[in-house]
């Protein structure tokens, strides 16, 4: 028989105040092989860790049951506590009392015996508790960073920083990401290729980083501290080792009427081609769907003009196999294409832009050559309309839009209104907002500046819809706080369209088996105390695939991940999950059922000598499980017809204990 | 007739990292649901053995729930596709006997869907209110 | 036909292909035969026999000779060959430890009916044609074999051997439309109260001999979870209604998509509890969800609960049982 | 008018309408889609911020709410799901219904139909000024 002590805590009055917890630690306390019972305020707390383990050491108590929070919450903590008295860490069970309790039920009769009940299921699982014992796995001392956008560029200069080794993989020809199509950054209007293109550089030159550029992660096995992962080369017909960057092919390919994907599709580039001037690598890459020797084996001109004999046509993708010890996903964002908008006319009126193509319009290396154009008739436009929350805010049930806020779009439109009026002061500039959000350091600041020292016409509403008229976008808007409606002759009209995670994330994180919240960010393994991790471990956040971002958050959520995978590569061994999958050989038939179910390969079979009836020695097949492997899912055990295969910290008999004292009441 | 002071009697097998938090986050969101329905923990929806489903009903359950990870997104990449197996067999199995099918609910709940899962809750808990007592599969010896 | 066997088998001992032969003898009557191990020419002579009673499925019984070693010979009807290429699959058995002769089958008989047809008092049964010649002690009667099958055999699904080193008797062929599942159908398109009614009626006879899960070839558990006083669902005999419920849901479960159908829980029942019934029901909802699926048609296949897709069907859109 | 009816008044137009008016951001894309602006005293977003507030004598005694021609483009482009146009109907038939008669007599609406009125039209003018 166990000796249980029970814990109660009010968690202030997070508890306390529904349930009536001197009543629960008076009958958790007449339970059987319960010797100890008593409530606390916070047994979280320093003086409440005391509590308990003073209790475990005056009472011999062999294991423990604390009726508070979420396990997920402070389990580990009451744990480590009783480790420190001595006490098997997995002798400790929690009874989630606050969540599943005081916080949804009122009836503070019905909440007391909800939170008794829950705490006999802890007692009667305790009872079955067994000391357990984590192994331990090595660590391989490298990390995958997957994106080369500021956010993975970032994370892996500190990792790199730190002294270990950092691989990239960047499904496009170079790293740099979205940062590098935008012109200025706000607040400060730094250039952005200006601060961006020297950490490229950085990156390239260090020598602890490896760039799988024009590449993606095809599959991912293993678990923290040993992830497998293989890396799809994507063929790009160009020798890298070869390539100097030159751009010879680039100039002489004939094939020019390729829509140039760097630009928005607002020019064109060739077939082989090196998207921007800075590309890290810089490599040709050959776009095989409109490569002319691709598709009718007739051309050959790059290779002709090619001084180093780059060029491959026979290029294959190339499959690299490589080891981690951590993964960072860095997989960023895209605007929003808002073809679903039709009142807003962007599919149908060429000077309805994006405002990433409007960084492009403003970009010195972009298609105007930094003079802003507008696309149609490329003349300089004299009334600009901007649109806020394009796609942005929208009703959970909008299925044209996004519930959450872009966070962005607010400060770089105010940072496109004041550029434009501060280079082109005879163009009236019109923003329609529905609030102005600019909570950051200096943001409010420069928000005002646009509207005080820069003239920009803030209005108070939305834009209904926009039409193209000889030329003219004829923009009916409203202005709430006139209560009129406008009526304005534009020539340009940009649309601060929502902010999308990439279309790649959603099966990167199926790979990585980690989570991911409704709108395709992933999610966090704690919203305010764990933000950079997910809650695969080993699996890190990085930029715009956790959440909107802006380029300051960015960094320092890049810097923060690249911290939280340094503390775990400065470990040699990791410290397992010891609740894992355990066979019994005595009752395993060696059927293969478990093996078919483990998604980890965890389970193998031997041969081994067993005493047979009458002093005969029989040879049977039976399974054994890695525990360094094994994550403890569990889906061996039910596959398994005799119950050979168990679940330590879950085992059958440990549920079915708490199944029966649930239902007996 | 039924009791007036019936209440039924619900077990929820609530995978780890998903579901669990699911919960939780009904429950920092105040969002409620039936004290009738409570919680087990279990790592992935693959742990609920069917002989745990059939225990709950034998101690008195008059509804079993399930919930894990969304398909496709499960912590340990395909245990909640087996226990999906399993549970359609198993369910239709028990609809073969008899048994009302409306006892037994799979619901894929993420970690982010506090509201879903009290809505579950709330639902599941109202029907089997409906249906009242569990008769078909009870072991009257674990009966008052 | 048992004559043959009875040469082939003291050929392949006299060859050293095999050291033992698994086959059939009379038991206390002549109907009731029982699974027989034969060492030696003599044994054979004297204790051989291969007829219209000889319905064991012997597939199970070579987990216990392949732990013995030596190499044995077995004698396989068609849908024995499954069940042994189901044991091969779950290692179990050791195909090179195993000689097979395949032997022809169309069907078996059931000597509850035959006694339904007056017959008693038997003693020997021989085929010819589509007759059973039964001798009894009160002189030999001829019944059409349609009329006496045992019911598994009415609804044969093939007469097809998946496996064999050697056969004797005619090659058959799958029986695609056998009409297996007609019961099953039935059931479903009753009511829930109708077949909560049907199913209590038949599962309250269960006395839990445990005669179906000895008999089962999928039933090869070291110690079976109902016997094993750690497992904590350990029963002897069922103590009420629900544990009968309990133990043919779990036993079908730990055998869904394992069972190969081969009707020997349902044959051995001494309260005749249409226990196949449970099965094919798993049988028939595995085909309907995830394809058609026959166990032990081919070793290397995986079972349907050790697989997935990811559009599964969702528990709860399992449709096909009417409410 | 009392507290109470105030309040039942309130609550039926929510019903009919099945409007939820506190999802309204306030951004004011109805009212700038609106083609009856000119024609309206109060205009879609305030529709929704007066029910909002509970000032339904005051919109039922406006001609807005006969002006409004159900074209429905404000529930079209609301990305909050608020449904403008259903309010003012529900408003609309509040009216007709307190009044017991329609506002206008189907066999009226022939005389007055105008070949070049768009179908859509005509059958808003049957929602609007029928029962």
């Amino acid at each position: 028989m166990q000796r249980i002590g029970v814990f109660i805590c009010h968690c202030g009055t997070n508890i306390a105040a529904t349930v009536d917890v001197k009543a629960v630690a008076e009958a958790l306390g007449r339970e059987p092989g319960v010797v100890f019972s008593t409530d606390y305020q916070y047994m979280c707390s320093e003086s409440g860790q005391t509590l308990m383990r003073d209790a475990i050491r005056e009472h011999k108590l062999s294991g423990v049951v604390v009726c508070s929070c979420s396990p997920r919450m402070h389990e580990a903590t009451f744990r480590k506590a009783a480790e420190k008295e001595g006490l098997n860490p997995y002798m400790v069970e929690i009874a989630n009392i606050r969540e599943q309790v005081s916080w949804i039920h009122k009836d503070v009769a019905e909440a007391t015996e909800k939170a008794i009940i829950l705490g006999r299921a802890a007692i009667a699982k305790v009872h079955l508790n067994k000391p357990l014992t984590a192994g331990e796995s090595p660590v391989t001392k490298r990390a995958l960073v997957i994106g080369g956008g500021i956010a993975g560029i970032q994370t892996a200069l500190d990792i790199a920083e730190a002294g270990f080794e950092v691989d990239i993989v960047e499904k496009e020809p170079t790293i740099g990401g979205k940062m590098a199509q935008i012109d200025k950054t706000f607040p400060t209007l730094d250039c952005a290729a200006c601060i961006l293109t020297p950490k490229m550089v950085d990156v390239a030159q260090n020598d602890k980083i490896k760039i799988f550029s024009y590449s993606e992660v095809e599959s991912v096995k293993g678990f923290v501290g040993n992830f497998k992962v293989a890396i799809r080369k994507k063929a790009r017909f160009v020798d890298e080792d070869k390539c100097t960057g030159c751009g010879i092919c680039t100039e002489k390919c004939p094939q020019k009427k390729v829509p140039n994907e760097f630009n928005m599709g607002l020019d064109t580039r060739r077939a082989i081609y090196i998207p921007f001037a800075q590309a890290v690598p810089k490599v040709a890459t050959i776009d095989a769907n409109y490569c002319t020797m691709m598709k009718t084996g007739k051309c050959g001109v790059c290779q002709k003009v090619c001084g180093v004999g780059a060029i491959d046509y026979k290029q294959q993708d190339v499959i690299v196999e490589r080891e981690y010890g951590a993964i960072v996903a860095a997989t960023g964002f895209n605007p929003m294409k808002p073809t679903q908008y039709d009142e807003l006319g962007y599919s149908t009126c060429e000077d309805v832009v994006t405002s990433l193509e409007l960084e492009r319009l403003m970009n010195a290396a972009g298609p105007t050559a930094g003079t802003l154009l507008r696309p149609s008739d490329k003349k300089h436009p004299h009334t600009v309309v901007f649109v806020q929350c394009v796609g942005s805010r929208c009703d959970a049930e909008n299925e044209k839009g996004k519930p959450y806020c872009s966070k962005i779009c607010c400060m770089y439109t105010a940072k496109h209104a004041m550029l434009i009026r501060e280079k082109y002061p005879d163009t009236e500039v019109y923003v329609f907002y529905i609030d102005v959000r600019t909570p950051g350091k200096n943001f409010d600041e420069f928000y005002r500046r646009a509207v005080e020292q820069y003239g920009v016409h803030y209005v108070k509403g939305q834009v209904g819809k926009v039409v193209e008229d000889n030329g003219v976008l004829k923009v009916q808007a409203s202005d709430l706080l006139s209560g009129e409606q406008l009526h304005i002759d534009a020539d340009l009209v940009v649309l601060a369209t929502a902010v999308e995670p990439d279309k790649s994330a959603r099966s990167i994180a199926t790979m990585l088996t980690a989570s991911m919240d409704t709108n395709d960010f992933f999610t966090e393994a704690h919203a305010k105390l764990r933000p950079v991790e997910s809650p695969t471990a080993g699996i890190f956040l990085s930029g715009v695939c956790q959440g909107p971002k802006d380029i300051p958050e960015t960094v320092s959520q890049a810097s923060a991940a690249a911290a939280k995978v340094i503390g775990l590569l400065a470990k040699d061994k990791l410290t397992c999950n010891p609740c894992v999958a355990e066979s019994d050989e005595l009752l395993c038939n060696g059927c293969s059922s478990c093996e078919k179910v483990c998604p980890y390969g965890a389970i193998t079979y031997a041969d081994k000598e067993f005493r047979g009836p009458n002093r005969t020695t029989l040879i049977r097949r039976v399974a054994s499980v890695n525990p360094a492997v094994c994550q403890g899912c569990g889906a061996c055990t039910v596959a398994c017809p005799s119950g050979a295969m168990d679940l330590k910290g879950f085992s059958n008999r440990q549920i079915m204990a708490e199944v029966d004292a649930i239902c007996k009441m | 007739m039924q009791d007036v002071n019936y209440r039924p009697k619900i077990v929820a097998f609530c995978c780890n990292w998903c579901s669990y938090a699911g919960a939780d986050l009904a429950g920092s969101s105040r969002l409620a649901y039936p004290a009738d329905v409570k919680i087990i923990r279990v790592p992935c929806s693959c742990r609920v053995n069917p002989l745990f489903i059939l225990r709950a009903f034998q101690r008195g359950a008059d509804g079993v729930i399930m919930a894990g990870c969304h398909p496709g997104d499960c912590h340990y990449t395909s245990g909640n596709y087996f226990a999906r197996r399993r549970m359609t067999l198993l369910f239709s199995m028990l609809d073969y006997l008899g048994i009302e099918r409306e006892r037994t609910r799979v619901e894929w709940i993420s970690a982010a869907e506090g509201a879903k899962f009290s809505k579950t809750m709330n639902e599941f808990a109202a029907t089997i209110a409906a249906l009242g007592e569990n008769k078909r599969l009870e072991d009257l010896r674990c009966k008052k | 036909m048992q004559e043959m066997m009875k040469k082939r088998a003291i050929e392949l001992l006299a060859n050293g292909t095999c050291d033992r032969v698994l086959g059939w003898t009379n038991g206390d009557f002549a109907y009731d035969q029982t699974p027989a191990l034969f060492r030696t020419e003599q044994e054979l002579e004297e204790g051989f026999v291969y007829n219209g009673f000889s319905a064991a499925n012997l597939s199970k019984y070579l987990v216990k000779e392949c732990r013995a070693g030596g190499k044995i010979l077995v004698f396989l009807k068609p849908c024995d060959t499954y069940s042994f290429n189901q044991l091969v699959a779950e290692h179990r058995i050791k195909r090179e430890m195993i000689y097979v002769i395949g032997v022809a089958c169309d069907g078996k008989a059931d000597v509850e009916k035959l006694k339904e047809q007056g017959i008693d008092g038997i003693t020997a049964i021989k085929e010819e044609g589509d007759t059973y010649v039964v001798s009894t002690i009160y002189g030999d009667k001829t019944v059409k074999k349609e009329d006496v099958l045992a019911e598994r055999c009415v609804n044969c699904k093939s007469r097809k051997h998946m496996v064999y080193d050697e056969l004797i008797g005619e090659a058959g062929d799958v029986i695609a439309d056998c009409g297996r599942f007609d019961m099953v159908e039935k059931l479903e398109a009753m009511t829930p109260d109708e077949r909560y009614e049907f199913w209590r009626g038949v599962l309250s006879r269960c006395i839990r001999c445990n005669a179906c899960r000895n008999v089962c070839p999928a039933c090869t558990c070291e110690q079976c979870i109902f016997d094993n006083p750690k497992s904590g669902v350990a029963q002897k005999a069922a103590a009420n209604s629900f544990e009968e419920n309990m133990f043919h849901i779990i036993r079908a479960f730990h055998v869904a998509g394992r069972c190969t159908d081969c009707g020997e829980c349902s044959r051995v029942c001494p309260e005749n509890i249409p226990l196949h019934l449970l099965n094919r029901k798993f049988i028939k909802d595995v085909n309907t969800f995830y394809g058609t699926y026959q166990a032990g048609e081919d070793p290397a296949a995986k079972p349907p609960l050790g697989r997935y897709e990811k559009n599964d069907i969702e528990p709860g859109e399992a449709g096909g049982v009417k409410a | 008018m009392s507290h109470d009816k105030k309040q039942a008044q309130l609550d039926e137009i929510l019903a009919a309408s099945g409007v939820d008016v506190r999802k309204c951001m306030r951004c004011g894309k109805c009212t700038a889609t609106c083609p009856a602006f000119d024609e309206m005293e109060y205009h879609p977003h305030q529709f929704v911020y007066m029910v909002e507030k509970g000032q339904i004598d005051k919109l039922a005694a406006s001609p807005s709410i006969w002006q409004c021609l159900s074209c429905f483009a404000c529930m079209e482009r609301c990305p909050r799901q608020v449904e403008p146009a259903k309010l003012i109907e529900a408003v609309r038939l509040s009216v007709i219904r307190a009044k017991g008669a329609n506002h206008l007599k189907p066999e009226e609406i022939p005389a007055l139909l105008d070949a070049d009125l768009p179908q859509q039209a005509i059958t808003s003018a049957f929602r609007k000024y029928s029962k």
